[in-house]
């Protein structure tokens, strides 16, 4: 959301905005509070089903369970104290908010009520550690990913979004990042990572075929996030007006031509355009369009979304293979690689109505590639140092051998995907 | 009293089944059952991967029989019907049953048939 | 709704509401048609997944069946006759709204126009019988459920909601209930108790195992209930204000807390949390803020959403087994029991800043418990009196003993969940 | 939409619409980002598995992906080009807006951004002509249908789209269709219609039983394209007023009495209301309403919506059977003669405050009439054409016999609806 | 040494189960199968089709014994258990098994049931 | 000619599969079952009930071979790849098959295999 306050001025100002005063505006407000519900949605809905679709069936419950899982915990651990870190006032971490304190419900922020504002960034704090979740099914214990939940998003996730939208300048480089390019999708694919590399690989992994339990959960999931995609990056810019329209517009598109651009390389590499991938297709673009959604135009939008699309399946059908690490539901080649792309295109890729005139997209690139390697070098040493703390914590962070191999979800919840 | 196994391609069954009925057959038990033999199994694609699925989605029919004569009937039905002349037509087995009971009735053997 | 009255003054009050001639608000139109449109989902898509998923594999249509049938039913008889009955003139009754008489696009009620209020509570009526059908299922004639819908709204609901809502103040109270503690969810478990007890037990219940079919439906059900339950709680200030925020904020907390508290308190138990677990637990911290939602901050809903959890776990696991009466999906325990806890905890903890001066708690805790005693006796006795005329007329409310040991799905719909 | 700017004048003015100079309206923009992300989600998520639900388990998946396909690429081809031939200057067709050129963040459509207009109106170009590849599942290939779509886009939809609401008037008869009931519904189920006739029946048809995977799916999909409906109908008003609330609530009406017409029918016919009959009927009745959504009444929508319901039942069950078309899921029968019933309707029930004084009912139903005849003509000419025009370019519009019999999922895409 | 097989209705499984564990019988196997027979299939609706499915979802129970005798006490016992007098309550089929190995153990025949 | 059953450990079949390829056969069919016996299941939970569940998740392996040291071969590679040395492990049925016959190119016996 950085951009937002350099780009507005030229842009469609909302009255209220620039009024003395500040007032709450009714038809903002509406807005965040719809947008909010639709990131809402994407964890314990979204996400759940994008993943837990791709799981093996002897583990859907479980993978399902993390993203519920996170998004609880996600939730209280943000108003607790993560909404002050990120939000607070100070230059290198935020203070003064703990348990929202001082925020009552005629609180503004803006045009919007501060209460309305808190939910909202919750939402993607939680969806930022589901996502790194992806890269550990299977095998990390229910408790320890709990508890790494927790840490994460105090450790992880609530300094890095203090730096690109909440505090001083010391370590926020002008990046654009209008709805968490970086903060979100790069640092969830580092951490997930991260914690993929600590974990050490599936027994089966490169050795039976692993066979996704539904593609028809996945592809839901992914429809059920991109709806509330719209809320997460049209919400970023915490108001009804043309730039919201925008970043709707090139939101809906980036992940159409993702969708696109990911089933075009499986039919050339394949001969198979499969609904994984046109699922991931999705993902993939909007990752890829979500730094640029305030800026971007449609025709960038395409290009941004297209590109994504190709990276993703480069990433998780090449890429990946170079490496040892078993980032099981590719968290890290979706997220991380895709998000470095939108990253960069973003400073690229700006809708003529959009740039300043003084713009130089080669700094703005320097300040783009600055956050990225802020963020992968935070959250990666980070990350390790707080699923160490949570394995401790829970005697090891990964599930015996019997345990992995007869399933998670008979052996952790004692339940069945599905009972016929 | 004979028992005929036959494993066959899942979308025949129905034309088995009514040669099977044709030919006098009224009764049988049909399972889902995998194969592995000779017949290539499909790829299946996920996320950067391909590979092959090598047991393959066949039919299972069993058919319980008085006599030999119908034995002979009821194969002849099934392999005219199951026929592709593609690999993985599948296979029919014969074996022997001593005893047969009908739950309902208490009626044994030839007149539990 | 009957606390907004009380406090809005105290806090953020649109501009329009104050205005001497009422005019419409884009804003809070725009809020209310998005909340509408969100508590809609909650029955054929939220609940309808919910108690599908936790139904043997026989009866699963069958049991979204009802949740369909209670929301096609129940907004016919709202607009015909429902919403007259709630929100007409009158003390002890509404009346002069049948057919919607009398508004037209261009009536407002406040700065909404009333059709859109009229959809927003027909939302409300028909969620509240689609709670009561969990109670019922595998066993409960489809033809005696529709006619008890139609017939329950009417008699039932549509009279509580108007003491509560929209009448005089005979049996209004002055309780706290801002979005439907008592209203929906303490009226709606007592109907379904009543209705299984009449009907008795499933053949089957405590004797062979009852498998849920899909934990994973019941997952999704939880999220799609918890993102419709914003409408529900911050669309019940009917503008997009401050409290809104705040209701928003505390209904996103109290579920994530909710679901923190079932996974412990099965933790503890069996030493397993299950995702049917986390999904009611979601749904026991949602009912539990629901009364509160437009007084409690974040910090009480925390603890309400938190002990909401617990005693649900602690009503299912342990209490129902007191009773001989088979609850089926719990109706009573869930909506019920958490909506007393709800009601109580409405009069404790209250954020600052929505506390009146004068505020008195152990009064305001004899309102609560007036309404919540009202609540009980009406819908039991009125519940009972409705359920037996539905079995009158359609020959007996069960089905025989061979459709229930075959499933309804087969006999009575003639159709299979799924045909692999 | 045609008809709003008639009956507007008569009703709720929102006060930017009268002003000398368009501002933009934060709560109409609120309403219409949401009613747009509502509509998007129908043709991902909820015609997806609506149809896919309704397939063989063996092409469940090719059928979603069909609907996702369509989305992606109509979103691409309506931002290129499409926007520009339905909503560009002209009078038989519109030119000057390829690429969107000439749009910016701050342009107006009314009193929200064009670009939001420009996602929004996409969204009903995707879902269009998925509703038609309903009646293609099972036999057509996977690259065909996705060419299909595009130009069935550009030389169908986007100049019937611009004779109703983009153009001049040569081709506009007057007609009243508030949110597409000819444009989409009418328009989408010839189309599919005369692809069935082209491509032949499926070799099943009629011989075997057809069993579909599983209602669970099917349910899902109608309850969620009904949430979405309420933007399509509601969201064609383009503000947050009067009309849009009485949109909204005959949309929920006439959903609801639509499912009861249909399971009341199969109820009487078959002794046995079904999930996918109670389905069905939502759609039938939401059919019905789309063209009359902005001007009848709560009671008229009963009447439309019940009827709706009902003609959808005989269709499917008895007059598809006089023709010899397999039109699969029914794409005809349930969008274009309901549709028909729904546009005819529009010109006979008009809520009393809706209605101009000196309107005169023979002679709108001969403009309705004629709107029909004219899309009815040349969808069936053009469709032809571009499906022809498809198959050539893909070697055949129909795959072959053995992939048809192995089953789309495996040959096309390589994978597998569920993996227990 | 014998094998038993019986087919009988599903929502019955749990009684006979509890008959053979009575009986003695401590070991046995289950599979989900389809049966053909005398019995009528319900009818399924979909969409302005009816239609009659005439496979009927069956439960199929596989026991081996050591001695004829074990062989007629499981036999009486499900046949007990799983009757309702109805058709389609299914039948028993009985045949020789030539040998049995317990893999864990490595015993053979007899010890290894 | 001779039929083996075997009764193994679900996550076996791979290893089991493999066992057999290389010990020379080359058809199989395997179908999922539940098994009852000395192996304790697992327990589900569900919302305030804790229940055992009891026929345990197993896979059924069916091989034809013609001869008998066939058998003995087949045998011994499935005992092998299957044992855990944990209850549950599994048994192995052999009985006696009349004939065979293969559908598509109406080989009998041996040659059918
Ligand atoms: N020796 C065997 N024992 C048991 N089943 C077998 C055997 N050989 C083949 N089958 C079954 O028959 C099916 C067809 O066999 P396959 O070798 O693929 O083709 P074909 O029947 O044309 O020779 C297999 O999928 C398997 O289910
Ligand atoms: N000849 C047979 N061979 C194999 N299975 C049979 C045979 N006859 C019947 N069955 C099985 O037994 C079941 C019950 O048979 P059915 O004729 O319906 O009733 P009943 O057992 O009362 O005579 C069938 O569904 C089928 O699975
Ligand atoms: N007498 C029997 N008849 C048929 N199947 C049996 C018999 N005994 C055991 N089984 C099958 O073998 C499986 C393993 O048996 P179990 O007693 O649990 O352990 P183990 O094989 O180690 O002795 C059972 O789950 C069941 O499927």
């Amino acid at each position: 959301m950085k951009f937002k306050h350099i780009a507005l001025a030229t842009l469609l100002a909302p009255v209220a905005l620039l009024a003395e005063e500040a007032t709450l505006s009714s038809g903002d407000t509406a807005w965040m509070l719809v947008a909010t519900a639709l990131v809402m949605l994407m964890t314990p809905a979204g996400l759940a089903l994008f993943y837990g679709g791709m799981t093996r069936s002897k583990n859907v419950l479980n993978t399902m369970g993390m993203s519920l899982i996170a998004f609880a915990v996600g939730t209280l651990v943000w108003v607790i104290a993560g909404y002050s870190i990120a939000f607070g006032e100070g230059d290198l971490i935020g203070t003064g908010k703990l348990f929202l304190s001082g925020i009552a419900a005629d609180t503004l922020k803006g045009a919007i009520p501060e209460l309305l504002f808190v939910a909202f960034q919750g939402t993607f704090a939680a969806i930022a550690v589901a996502i790194a979740s992806g890269s550990m099914i299977e095998r990390v214990k229910f408790s320890t990913f709990t508890i790494f939940s927790a840490l994460w998003i105090l450790a992880v996730y609530a300094p890095i979004t203090h730096w690109a939208w909440g505090g001083g300048s010391t370590l926020n480089f002008g990046e654009m990042d209008f709805a968490g390019g970086t903060v979100v999708h790069i640092n969830a694919g580092v951490a997930g990572f991260v914690v993929a590399l600590m974990l050490g690989a599936r027994k089966d992994y490169g050795k039976a075929a692993i066979k996704p339990f539904s593609p028809i959960l996945t592809v839901l999931g992914a429809a059920l996030l991109w709806f509330g995609w719209f809320g997460f990056n049209a919400g970023s810019e915490v108001a009804a007006d043309g730039i919201a329209a925008s970043a709707f517009l090139v939101t809906m598109v980036a992940g159409a031509v993702g969708a696109i651009g990911w089933l075009l390389a499986e039919w050339v590499v394949y001969k198979a355009p499969t609904l994984i991938g046109g699922a991931s297709g999705v993902v993939a673009g909007l990752v890829a369009i979500t730094p640029a959604s305030g800026s971007a135009g449609a025709m960038g939008a395409i290009i941004i979304g297209l590109v994504g699309g190709v990276i993703g399946f480069i990433g998780v059908a090449k890429l990946k293979k170079l490496f040892k690490v078993d980032d099981s539901l590719d968290a890290f080649w979706v997220h991380g690689l895709v998000g470095i792309w939108g990253s960069l295109a973003t400073a690229i890729f700006i809708a003529s109505y959009a740039m300043k005139e003084d713009y130089n997209m080669i700094s703005q690139l320097g300040s783009q590639a600055a956050a990225i390697v802020l963020t992968i070098v935070y959250s990666g040493l980070v990350t390790a140092l707080v699923f160490y703390v949570s394995s401790l914590l829970t005697g090891g962070g990964r599930v015996d051998e019997e345990t992995e191999q007869i399933g998670l979800d008979e052996t952790t919840h004692g339940e069945k995907a599905i009972n016929l | 009293m004979k028992k005929i196994e036959a494993i066959i391609k899942p979308f025949k069954l129905e034309d088995v089944k009514e040669a099977l009925v044709e030919a006098g057959i009224t009764g049988l038990t049909v399972s889902e059952v995998k194969g592995y033999g000779r017949q290539q199994g499909h790829s299946e694609i996920y996320r950067g991967a391909e590979y092959v699925v090598e047991f393959i989605p066949k039919i299972k029919i069993e058919i319980v029989v008085s006599t030999d004569e119908y034995a002979d009937i009821a194969i002849k039905a099934i392999a005219q019907a199951a026929k592709t002349g593609k690999i993985g037509d599948g296979k029919i087995f014969v074996s022997t049953i001593d005893s047969v009971l009908r739950i309902r009735t208490d009626e044994r053997n030839e007149e539990a048939l």
